[in-house]
């Protein structure tokens, strides 16, 4: 009795004191790396957690001395215990979790084993070894919005929003903005969905919209339901996150993929060189765009603008104060470049703006600041429908 | 005309949304006619959605996709009969489990599938001459699919063969008093299989639908719940086929209108009111003769054994 | 024409705990053995499967945690349910009194001033009353208007889903949740305290196991105890003998609906920290937990051990996505089958099945 | 049939039975409850399948797999528990089940046309579109009847068809079987009923305990015989019951009015006195408002007018369990099915009704051994038979279990007895036994009200007889000059006596 009793206790402490071992041994430089992948969703969403998990294969085959682990559909809030798993039984030597929900565990873990190196997707937190790193697509809504204002004939335009968070109402503003630059009557009429993956919503979402008399649609939802449902109406769209260029050949204009293995490449090898360790982070926040190569225009790589539509914008002219007279199309790819080129000439969000209640949101000449961007709560003129929390 | 659009896109989305709920609806109006809840209509769902899916894509024909979906949906069923009319198990655990099979092993088996289109969806038809009378056109009679017009046919056919036909009688005694309808001949494990069957079958054709016509893709638990709502359904229409069809098209039409609101409205609030009525319809019929005539059926979740009774 | 009954199948006229230990375990068995063909299929040896599932439930700090915080849901609302069962009362609602259980709790941490040392202990009273009140719900509809109880808790179900989440996109999104469908997190008096390093809380957890001997001896050995059977065994000796079954009802009702609305302020105040989308916040323990109840024969004190089990499938689950990298859907698969083959045994137990064509 | 077998789990039905109905007669089935006389026509008509023996029809042999097989041989049956369906009406009843003819449609009108043709025939009218629940007992057996003969049933299996009906209705009943007989059908009738069996069979087949004990011409045999052979030794048709007289007037029943299950008025104005000391005997055919007087005695069914008093207390408005506190016992008409809970042990069923005073329970805990010790004095005193007091009622045999009711309900000597059909379906010993329990409670002073269709009992034991019709009390006479003629008649509704007290 005792001696099982003694044996139990012992079995635990070893347990216990191995788990701490475990924690303690720091990455050392320049030895193979360990990442674990911490997803909200299934590798199959063909939206956001596919995007991150593309990434991760190409990082695995650029780098011979990087191993992965995955941890697919893992709910909010049950993050920690995942976390705790990849480092005591899986040994990782970094945590990327890829959703802003997993903001508090994340954070918790990385107060729980200093010595780990987080990379948290999203987020507003860091600690001296958690960083953060987002991709960022409010340039290219803008760019949609662009073509989706020169092409709307009803000036109608639908966006089906995921959840009313700072990201997506910037997305939106800044679709409507362009929308609003080559067509002064359009509107962005705007539904929730409350939800990141949710088709049979985002179908009927659609469905309303295009009774409400919309006739172009962007959206924020990780399938390619709102381009497939456009599409039967006759209705052109934007893709999200992934091509989807393949689910509408003839409907989908364009879009927004995402590159997160330009962000994951960076990181991970600064990591393996020792730029980066677990004391040096507080301040490391990747918030890449265009220029970066965090993300990309187009509905399928290096296509920017479907071909069945480019002679289409070419045909539709607009003034532009500064350009002059041009078509949509060389003004799509002029603001493209403008924005890929390190000297980055042109912001979507550049004053004066006022948003739809009339307030001056961005003083003239200026340019929205990067915490007036990831904070921004407010709808840009033009944008119609629910705002949750708008000021 | 502001109130003709919002009258056509209602209804024509109702059309399409109800579909699937109508279909599924009819078949566990079926199954717990007979006696035998099925809470498994997710999992059949999701099966069937799954299954029209791969097949539509291989075989380039959504029709055949929506027999096989047809196919699946009715061997999972079995499963269900199998355990709550041979082995007499009970059916709220038995239906939970299959549920649970359904959603794993499509999500299993599915992996490969995901993100991919279905290159060839059901087709939209637009009927000739009836298309172009003013508002009922654009509303029953374009850019639908052949499926939600047979799924209507259905209904006055289930209607009938429930209340006009032996096998109608049959199924009816066998829910209501299964000792009886043995006494008196009546194959009541038969029947009831015959009902869980045809249940499974329309619950496929109902996920089928959504793979190859609503969203002509496959995503993990892309029917989203949909299972539920149609257990709900089966109450709120008493176990009629009629009044199931009116209750499917009228959440159908709910669902539309959460978005369509969504600027005044709280869509949450729209989408509970399916469940709140299905209570309040409950109450409603819970006095006496018309509890008898419209009440749920009286052996529903009752397995039967000859000689117990 | 007889081929619809090629089994033959008597009652057993009485049911020894051998027998039902016995079939359960040959049961779970089978399904393992139907789940390896799973594992197998993805190229991992059964044997290794099961090990590591085994040793990542129970075999580290984490997996005993892991276990541990599922296990507390599924034991308080097991617990409850076994009750109402018992009195034949088949209580699907628990996941939404659990949700109703998490809105009282959630209100009171965020909402309602009050001394500090008090708000836990409050917490926990409002959790158990708004789990109780929507347990009720369904019990007057029964006991009123004769109400089909699996279908009414059901429904409800939907009903709590939908009030959370209109409360945390609506009235009660935090200010500082950055427009996300949460409430604020918790200020720390409002914090189950939690075993150092785990999601444990533990005071849930005693709790739970206050609750199932509790109410193993209400049941068993007192004056409404015996109530509650003799109205589950026989509604009708139960009016002979002048026990009125509404107050039987109510009464079992209140303590299952509340014990799921304790278990929706543990997941809330314990792990969560802040109100969230419903499937987030509960997992589908309310309708795992009917499982548990059931296989634990609606015997209170087998619940802690039922409980447990099926926190090891779900903890098991996490060690499937993680060591194995299998898709997680695996554990529904693996899930569903257990039950199934559990299902089938069932009536083992309760009949002695014989095979036709053995007797010939 | 021949050899037939039946075993259940614990008991044999039928053990070697041998069984042989001639065409074109009137066969008589006759034994006590429980001596297998229904199994082994369960066996016939294809719901039972037997372990052993077989069954030849016309001479050949024939493999009955199921009721539907029973009806291809033209074998039908008429239930004692009627087999309807309440929420379908009565043509769907009748063609519920066929498979005849006409594809899968149903030719209602053509089923009407049918339907009434026979009824008109048989003298069996009824309104073939009602639904089956809006119809009366009588009304459903005729429902019945039509089924079986609709089925154009060659061999008519009836089992206790006359237990629901007035003499009235048993004639019209035995008329319309004559006629079928003379029509060429063959007809085996269950009963244990003696003076039916002498007046309507051709022949009898006594079975008792599962066993055929003989089988014989009608004609040729006697009431007293055929008891013989039933109950296996002569029966004293009288017990000696010492003459008690009669004390204070214990209840008081005035103008009672109540309600049955379907919302009809079920009593009309009942108004009786009791007696200590005296049995006072409740006779009538079922379905006259026994069953609701009875309930609303013992607070199970609320009484819409009258009062019930019992001395101070009117019990037509207390609850069950008051009134039981009131020391009123009751012997329960299913005393299976209300009296007892099977899968609790006896020891808990005995004390199902003071489960909640001392010395039973303590503040809100039971005490077990209070509760054993109960159990073994009780099982002494009334000789229930079982293993222990931890034994599961539902393994007790009736007997046994109306010992238990009996020993829970007169524990405590109880002033007021309301006793329910008390030795409904019990073998003789136990008849007696407990006939002489209810006498001995008389002698104790309790007044007892006894329930009862079988007028024997009525008459052996009470010392009034009050005559139930229709809700109404057609008379109430002292047994010395009752005479059955007129009780009969009074049971029919068609003779009214002036209250005599």
């Amino acid at each position: 009795m005792n001696k099982r009793l003694l044996g139990i206790i012992g079995l635990v402490l070893i347990l216990a004191v191995g788990g701490l071992l475990a924690a303690a041994e720091e990455y050392v430089p320049g030895t193979p790396l360990k990442v674990g992948f911490v997803y909200v969703g299934p590798v199959t969403d063909y939206g956001w957690t596919a995007a991150h998990d593309q990434a991760r294969q190409i990082c695995v085959d650029a780098f011979p001395w990087l191993e992965t682990v995955i941890v697919e559909t893992v709910e909010e809030g049950a993050e920690g215990a995942v976390i705790d798993r990849l480092i005591l039984e899986e040994d990782c030597d970094v945590i990327i979790t890829c959703s802003f929900g997993f903001i508090w565990g994340t954070q918790e873990a990385a107060v729980r084993y200093p010595d780990k190196i987080f990379f948290h997707c999203s987020g507003f937190l860091r600690e001296p070894n958690m960083a953060t790193y987002m991709a960022d697509f409010y340039q290219i809504y803008y760019l949609n919005g662009l073509i989706a204002g020169a092409l709307t004939e009803t000036n109608k335009l639908g966006y089906i929003g995921a959840v009313p968070i700072p990201e997506v109402k910037r997305h939106i503003s800044a679709f409507a903005l362009g929308a609003r630059a080559v067509n002064p009557d359009a509107e962005v009429h705007v539904r929730w969905i409350n939800a990141w993956v949710d088709e049979v919503g985002a179908a009927a979402a659609t469905r309303a919209l295009i009774a409400e008399g919309c006739d172009g649609f962007a959206f924020t939802e990780d399938t390619a339901t709102v381009v497939q449902v456009a599409a039967e109406g006759g209705f052109f769209s934007f893709g999200h996150y992934s091509p989807m260029y393949v689910f509408s050949p003839e409907y989908c204009v364009s879009g927004q993929i995402a590159h997160w293995e330009a962000i994951y490449l960076d990181f991970i090898e600064k990591v393996y060189t020792g730029e980066y360790d677990a004391h040096n982070l507080k301040s490391v926040d990747y918030w890449w765009l265009l220029q970066e190569g965090g993300v990309e225009a187009g509905c399928d790589p290096g296509m920017v603008i479907n071909p069945a539509w480019v002679d289409r914008l070419q045909g539709i002219m607009v003034d532009d104060p500064v350009l002059g007279t041009l078509s949509v199309y060389d003004l799509v790819m002029t603001r493209l470049q403008q924005m890929s080129d390190p000297g980055l000439s042109f912001d979507p969000f550049q004053g004066p703006i006022y948003d739809r209640t009339g307030t001056l949101r961005v003083l003239p000449n200026c340019i929205l600041s990067f915490d007036g961007l990831t904070t921004m709560q407010w709808a840009a003129d033009g944008v119609v429908g629910p705002w949750p929390d708008e000021p | 005309m502001e109130w003709q659009t919002w009258l056509v896109s209602t209804v024509s989305f109702m059309l399409v949304h109800g579909t699937p709920l109508l279909l599924a609806t009819l078949g566990e109006i079926y199954a717990e006619r007979s006696g035998v809840l099925n809470l498994g209509i997710e999992g059949m769902m999701i099966m069937g959605a799954y299954a029209g899916f791969v097949t539509a894509y291989l075989t380039r024909s959504p029709w055949i996709g929506l027999g096989v979906a047809a196919a699946v949906g009715c061997g999972f069923s079995l499963i269900h009969a199998f355990a709550s009319i041979t082995l007499r198990a009970n059916q709220v655990v038995s239906g939970l489990a299959l549920t649970l099979l359904g959603l794993g092993l499509s999500g299993v088996l599915g992996r490969p599938w995901g993100g991919m289109p279905l290159p060839n969806s059901m087709p939209k038809i637009m009927v000739p001459v009836l298309a172009d009378i003013p508002i009922l056109g654009p509303m029953l009679f374009d850019g639908h699919t052949l499926v939600e017009y047979i799924a209507i046919l259905l209904v006055p056919l289930m209607w009938f063969i429930l209340f006009r036909t032996k096998i109608g009688i049959s199924i009816r005694s066998v829910g209501e008093d299964p000792a009886t309808a043995d006494s008196l001949g009546v194959n009541v494990k038969r029947v009831r299989y015959l009902c869980v069957a045809v249940g499974g079958i329309l619950a496929g054709i109902a996920g089928g639908y959504l793979a190859v016509s609503y969203r002509p893709a496959w995503t993990e638990g892309m029917t989203g719940g949909m299972g539920w709502i149609v257990i709900a359904l089966t109450i709120f229409a008493f176990w009629n086929p009629v009044i199931g069809l009116a209750g499917a098209y009228l959440f159908a039409a709910l669902y539309h209108l959460s978005f369509r609101l969504q600027p005044w409205v709280s869509p949450e609030l729209l989408q509970a009111l399916p469940y709140v009525f299905a209570i309040v319809v409950l109450v409603f019929v819970s006095r006496g003769s018309l509890q008898r005539r419209m009440g749920a059926p009286a052996a529903l979740t009752i397995p039967y054994t000859r000689g117990e009774d | 024409m007889t081929r619809a009954n090629w089994i033959r199948i008597e009652r057993r006229p009485t049911l020894s705990p051998w027998v039902v230990l016995g079939v359960s375990v040959a049961a779970i068995a089978a399904a393992l053995i139907a789940a390896g063909i799973f594992f197998k299929a993805y190229g991992v040896s059964p044997w290794r499967a099961y090990h590591l599932i085994i040793t990542g439930a129970l075999g580290s700090k984490v997996g005993i945690a892991e276990t541990a915080r599922r296990t507390i849901p599924l034991l308080l609302i097991g617990v409850g349910l076994t009750v109402a069962f018992r009195a034949l009362f088949w209580n699907i609602g628990a996941e939404g009194q659990l949700l109703v259980g998490a809105i009282a709790a959630t209100g009171v941490a965020l909402f309602v001033p009050m001394p500090e040392f008090l708000r836990l202990p409050v917490m926990f009273v409002a959790g158990f009353v708004g789990g109780a009140m929507w347990g009720l719900v369904p019990a007057v509809l029964k006991v009123k208007f004769g109400i089909n109880d699996v279908i009414s808790t059901l429904m409800l179900n939907y009903v709590a889903g939908f009030i959370v989440q209109w409360l945390i996109l609506g009235p009660w999104k935090g200010p500082t949740a950055r427009g996300f469908a949460y409430t604020d997190k918790f200020p720390a008096s409002a914090m189950i305290p939690r075993i150092p390093g785990t999601t444990v809380h533990w005071p849930t957890l005693i709790l739970g196991v206050l609750a199932a001997v509790i109410a193993y001896v209400w049941v068993a050995r007192t004056r409404q105890g015996f109530e509650i059977r003799v109205v589950g065994e026989n509604p009708h000796a139960a009016q002979y003998a002048g026990i009125s079954q509404t107050k039987v009802v109510l009464a079992v009702m209140l303590v299952s609906g509340g014990l799921a609305g304790l278990a929706g302020v543990g997941e809330v105040a314990g792990v969560q920290r802040m109100l969230l989308d419903p499937a987030k916040l509960s997992l589908g323990y309310g309708y795992t937990a009917i499982i548990v109840a059931w296989l634990a024969r609606r015997n209170p004190l087998a619940v802690i051990v039922t409980s447990a089990l099926f926190g090891v499938i779900m903890a098991g689950g996490d060690v499937i996505k993680v060591s194995l990298g299998l898709p997680f859907q695996l554990v529904n698969v693996f899930n569903g089958l257990i039950l199934f083959f559990l299902i089938g045994s069932e009536m083992f137990m309760r009949y002695r099945v014989s095979f036709a064509w053995r007797k010939r | 049939m021949r050899g037939i077998v039946k075993r259940f789990p614990g008991v044999i039905a039928n053990d070697e039975v041998d069984l042989v109905v001639r065409q074109g007669e009137i066969h008589c089935l006759l034994g006590e409850n429980g001596a297998g006389k229904t199994t082994l026509m369960r066996i016939l008509y294809g719901l039972y399948q037997p372990d052993e023996g077989e069954i030849l029809l016309n001479g050949e042999a024939i493999r009955v797999a199921s009721p539907k097989a029973a009806l291809a041989h033209r074998i039908g049956m008429v239930h004692q528990h009627f087999h309807l369906v309440p929420t379908l009406s009565v043509e769907e009843n009748v063609v519920l089940g066929l498979s005849e003819g006409t594809g899968p449609f149903l030719r209602l009108r053509r089923t009407r046309e049918k339907l009434n043709r026979l009824a008109g025939e048989y003298g069996l009218q009824v309104d073939s579109q009602a639904k089956i629940w809006q119809l009366s007992v009588g009304q459903q057996q005729r429902v019945e009847i039509l089924k079986a003969l609709y089925r154009e049933a060659d061999i008519l299996i009836m089992d206790e068809p006359t237990s629901v009906l007035t003499p009235q209705e048993v004639d019209a009943l035995f008329g319309t079987l004559r006629t079928l007989v003379d029509d060429g059908l063959t007809i085996v009738f269950i009963t244990h009923k003696l003076n039916e069996v002498m007046e309507v069979s051709d022949r009898v087949t006594v079975l008792r305990k599962g066993k055929v004990v003989a089988t014989v011409e009608t004609a040729t045999s006697s009431k007293a015989e055929l008891a013989r052979l039933m109950v296996g030794r002569e029966v004293v048709f009288r017990i000696e019951k010492a003459t008690a007289e009669r004390g204070e007037k214990i209840l008081e029943v005035k103008d009672l009015h109540a309600n049955n299950d379907r919302g009809l008025p079920a009593l009309r104005g009942v108004t009786f006195d009791l007696y200590e000391g005296e049995i006072l005997g409740v006779a009538g055919v079922s379905g006259n408002g026994q069953h609701e007087l009875s309930e609303v005695l013992t607070g199970l069914r609320k009484a819409t007018r009258g009062t019930a008093y019992l001395e101070t207390n009117d019990l037509a408005k207390c609850s069950a369990r008051e009134i039981a506190d009131f020391g009123v016992a009751h012997v329960p008409t299913e005393r299976i099915r209300a009296g007892t809970v099977p899968n609790m042990t006896i020891r808990e069923n005995l004390i199902l009704k003071s489960y909640r005073a001392r010395p039973f329970c303590r503040w809100v805990f039971l005490d077990q051994n209070a509760a054993t010790e109960n159990a073994c004095h009780a099982m002494r005193e009334y000789e229930i038979s079982a293993p222990h007091d931890g034994t599961a009622a539902k393994n007790l045999s009736g007997g046994n279990i109306q010992r238990l009711v009996l020993a829970r309900e007169l524990s405590g000597s109880p002033r007021f007895i309301v006793a329910a059909h008390p030795t409904y379906g019990l073998d003789v010993g136990a008849t007696e036994q407990v006939r002489q329990v209810l006498l001995d409670q008389r002698a104790q002073g309790a007044g007892v009200l006894v329930i009862s269709e079988d007028l024997d009992e009525i008459l052996q034991l009470s010392d009034r007889i009050l005559v139930l019709f229709g809700g109404e009390v057609m008379g109430i006479m002292q047994t010395a000059e009752a005479e059955l003629e007129e009780i009969g008649l009074m049971m029919a509704g068609s003779h009214r006596r002036e209250v005599a007290v």
